[in-house]
């Protein structure tokens, strides 16, 4: 059911672990819906030095954490808030359908790093241009 | 990666056909395979084979041969035995009884019937899985006209005390039915002596063939046809019959049900010594269904901290299948029905995992589930941001 | 008495299962045994093995894979395809539209919904068994929501106009099925062009095991489920997958397309040559069913003055193998539905012989029976009070 | 299906044929139900002494003509009289349940055929004792 890609993600997550003294931390997700991603950066001069994380969830959700802090660590700050979804599925070479919403937790995962350092700077929190159903508020798990 | 063993341990979700049941069924794909509805020799000769597998599972259940009929499998029989019943009984009530834990097919069939205006009770169970019968006793009303409980549950392995729950039937005249699909060949079932209305049961899960299965009805049941057309099965079940299937099934049963308990009693020394270990060397474990009231090859154990399928793709890359939650609903992100109406909390019946041993296992085999599973879990677990050493808890996170 | 040699003339009833076919199932009983819906890695390969069964079954039809559903064989397909639509639509109307000619899988399962309140027209046919375009046109209401009418039929052959009837149906956007179990293999089928939204088949009428079958659907249409339960084909038909079964069809309908044209001109030219035959050497014999428009394979003939089971029962101790009336029905004393509806007058139809050749038949086998069926009539005759040498009709006697 | 002695009968039915100038003909039947009987007996001095039948039918049906008209030759008119279905049935060792219509037919015939006999000589015909169901009248073939 997963890419060769996407498995070689999980038997090897890249960045698992996390920063102590993170600029930018980024907890999403919820138990009761099965995965819980934390996403660490570390920041300098707006660029993104490095990307940990720590992934309760499934393969999808582990191989998307691992593809996703990959994809930001050398990122300005702008260029890693346009990592959408969409790019985490396409470099793990496609999800299942049913497993979309892991690469769409990465995506929100990486934002919420990303304003929780700007928010430390004083900086008002980007907006997040294509809101997702947040089918992980409230303890609905909803596809 | 690629495994160098392979490790079964997912009998519930199905079983290879056994080698006796794949003989016996070879001659009827090219030669005997004539359609028993006709006249001629090859024609008889798979009527003949048919009566001879109905004989089969009739003796298995305690039964009377015109009291089994085929069917294509244990969803089939389910749903058959369910709509079957209640819509031939519309006219003297609407209400059924079943359990909160049952297999989809089941559960399924009841939520479609109740937008067909019937009324479903699911009945509740305790910490092991188990269904009260007196709970049972008090949901019945003049207006129930079947009652459904499971025989074993699939994905704890808890076994339901059928004959009482049965005789309670009886008792009110209410028909009773029983998905036995996760019991035969594990434990020893007599339809009469356990006042067992209808029984479903299908025959990839006894080392027999997928796509076939058979649902007994005692004399006298009103129930309505779920598949019309020609005469087969006594009218009351149209197709033509599946006779290599028939064959595979009656002959698995036949074998499956020869000897029940040395069967049992090699699968649990394996099974036990599995558990023990299991939870011996993986802290924050907890086995799920009941210590003693459980199927033989079943374990079902929840591990903190980490979601199933994780576990499971680690698994499968050292060749060890398993499964978590039940085999049809893997893949879906819901937690299981099962382990939630046993009260356990939702976060951590994501981090369940089934072995359910059968034939085929060894020692060898709980040997190397031993050695792979807890390196699996710790390695999960350390880069789970709900473990912290295991400290704390992963329910209250956030 | 003990046949010498056995001639198969009966391929409409059921087929053998060729080797190929037999051969390509082998792997899925013992060792590609993996329940499809779980992860690991014989659990894909079945999954892989399903869809590439659906693969060809959709190239065969001129379908998209996932429009194709796995079930048990064509009594469930009919039975989903007319229950699902009907009960999916009941708040568009109640209104059915079928022949008077159909399968008892189509015809009972509409008499049951006649009982839950749907209303039903059975067209009738010519005396060919044809089925009048105009005829569904007239009958069709802004109730009506479905149209069921058979590929070919299975007792006299005759093939329906399903385009155009089709085309009607698209017209006024009433789903149109189609029962197309006897015509895979014998009449190329392109669901698309045909404007066909359902069609039922069943594996073993093609050279493909019996207990599995599939049933079209186009993308878009409304239906209920007949099978509730787990997940299993995109959640609309429930139940652990016939893998072995699956494979069987997938191989059987592959090969019974690959060359449709070439399979019928060897078939019918045997046909032609024994129907030539049986009407050359027996007197009071007249075909049933088209001319022309009939299946390759079929002949069905009437004997004045004779009853068909006495002629099958000759047969048998011949050595080949027919039927009378529909497979379902023999061994019941009902004259046959369907030569009633083409007009036939019912002693007749009583005396029908249907023998329909296939895949093993040789020229050969069309001698013996050249030689073997008329003394078979003319002994029967012997002994029968309605045959005065022929001179008077069987039809009004007494 | 059927047991070795009905195939036996059917494959080498005895008594076939008409017989000229008969004392009692019995024609039962219907040919829209797919089975006609017809039973000549030559009764001499009370006694059945020969019998013969003429049958379009099933094989059932000429097995049980076959022995039904065995088992009245050289029987009294009083014994033929009591030669029930059953008994033809249980001749043949049993006919399949969807059958057993086929072996009252004979029993019927063998009566028409005493009956008709019994008016040509003037005198009252006799009243069947268990009536069955006369499934084969007025074109309903009903089982
Ligand atoms: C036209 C037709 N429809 C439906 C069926 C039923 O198919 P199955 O016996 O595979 O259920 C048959 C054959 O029996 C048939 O000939
Ligand atoms: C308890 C129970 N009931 C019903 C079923 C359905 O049986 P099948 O998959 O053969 O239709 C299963 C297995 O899948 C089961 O475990």
């Amino acid at each position: 059911m997963y890419s060769e890609k996407v498995m070689e993600h999980f038997r090897n997550p890249r960045n698992v672990g996390e920063i102590e003294n993170a600029d930018g931390i980024g907890e999403v997700g919820n138990p009761v819906c099965g995965d819980i991603m934390n996403i660490y950066l570390k920041i300098e001069k707006n660029v993104i030095t490095d990307a940990k994380f720590k992934t309760f969830g499934c393969g999808a959700a582990i191989a998307s954490s691992s593809m996703a802090t990959e994809l930001v660590k050398g990122k300005t700050l702008e260029e890693a808030w346009e990592v959408s979804n969409k790019a985490v599925a396409e470099a793990l070479e496609g999800l299942p359908p049913i497993k979309m919403h892991c690469s769409v937790l990465a995506e929100e995962g990486i934002h919420k790093a990303i304003n929780d350092y700007r928010k430390k700077q004083g900086l008002e929190p980007w907006v997040e241009k294509n809101p997702h159903s947040h089918e992980h508020d409230e303890g609905t798990c909803q596809q | 990666m690629g495994a160098q063993r392979t490790v079964y341990m997912d009998h519930s979700a199905t079983t290879y056909v056994r080698k006796e049941v794949v003989e016996a069924m070879a001659p009827y794909h090219a030669e005997n395979f004539g359609n028993p509805s006709s006249i001629y020799r090859i024609a008889r000769e798979s009527r003949r084979a048919i009566d001879s597998a109905r004989a089969e599972v009739a003796k298995a259940l305690g039964a009377d041969p015109d009291e089994i009929y085929f069917t294509s499998g244990g969803s089939e029989s389910d749903n058959w035995a369910i709509k079957g019943v209640a819509f031939a009984n519309r006219k003297k009530g609407n209400h059924i009884i079943t359990s909160a834990i049952e297999h989809h097919a089941v559960l399924h069939t009841c939520e479609y019937l109740e937008k067909e205006g019937f009324t479903v009770t699911y009945l509740p169970v305790d910490q092991y899985g188990l269904v009260s019968p007196a709970d049972l006793e008090k949901a019945i009303t003049d207006k129930t006209i079947l009652i459904s409980v499971m025989y074993a549950n699939n994905e704890i392995g808890t076994i339901e005390p059928i004959a009482e729950l049965g005789a309670i039937a009886r008792m009110h005249k209410v028909p009773f039915h029983t998905d036995a699909v996760q019991a035969i060949g594990n434990i020893p079932i007599d339809v009469k002596a356990q006042n067992i209305d209808l029984l479903s049961l299908s025959a990839h899960k006894f080392y027999g063939p997928k796509g076939v299965g058979a649902l007994y009805v005692r004399k006298g049941m009103k129930i309505d046809n779920l598949i019309h057309g020609g005469g087969q099965e006594r009218r009351h079940r149209a197709g033509t019959e599946n006779i290599a299937g028939i064959v595979g099934l009656g002959k698995a049963i036949a074998l499956a049900t020869a000897d029940i308990e040395g069967h049992n009693r090699r699968i649990r020394a394996l099974r036990d010594r599995l558990l023990t270990g299991i939870l011996k060397t993986i802290p924050h474990a907890r086995l799920n269904g009941h210590p003693e009231k459980r199927l033989p090859g079943n374990i079902n154990v929840s591990f903190e901290f980490v979601e199933g399928e994780s576990i499971l793709l680690w698994l499968d890359d050292e060749g060890i299948c398993a499964s978590t939650g039940s085999a049809c609903t893997s893949g879906s992100l819901e937690p299981s029905h099962v382990l939630l109406a046993t009260g356990l909390p939702v976060e951590i019946s994501h981090g369940s995992l089934r072995l359910t041993l059968g034939s085929v296992n060894t020692d060898a085999d709980v040997d190397f589930v031993l050695e792979v599973l807890p390196k699996v879990v710790s390695r999960l677990r350390e880069m789970s941001p709900l473990y912290k050493g295991g400290k704390e808890g992963g329910c209250n996170v956030q």
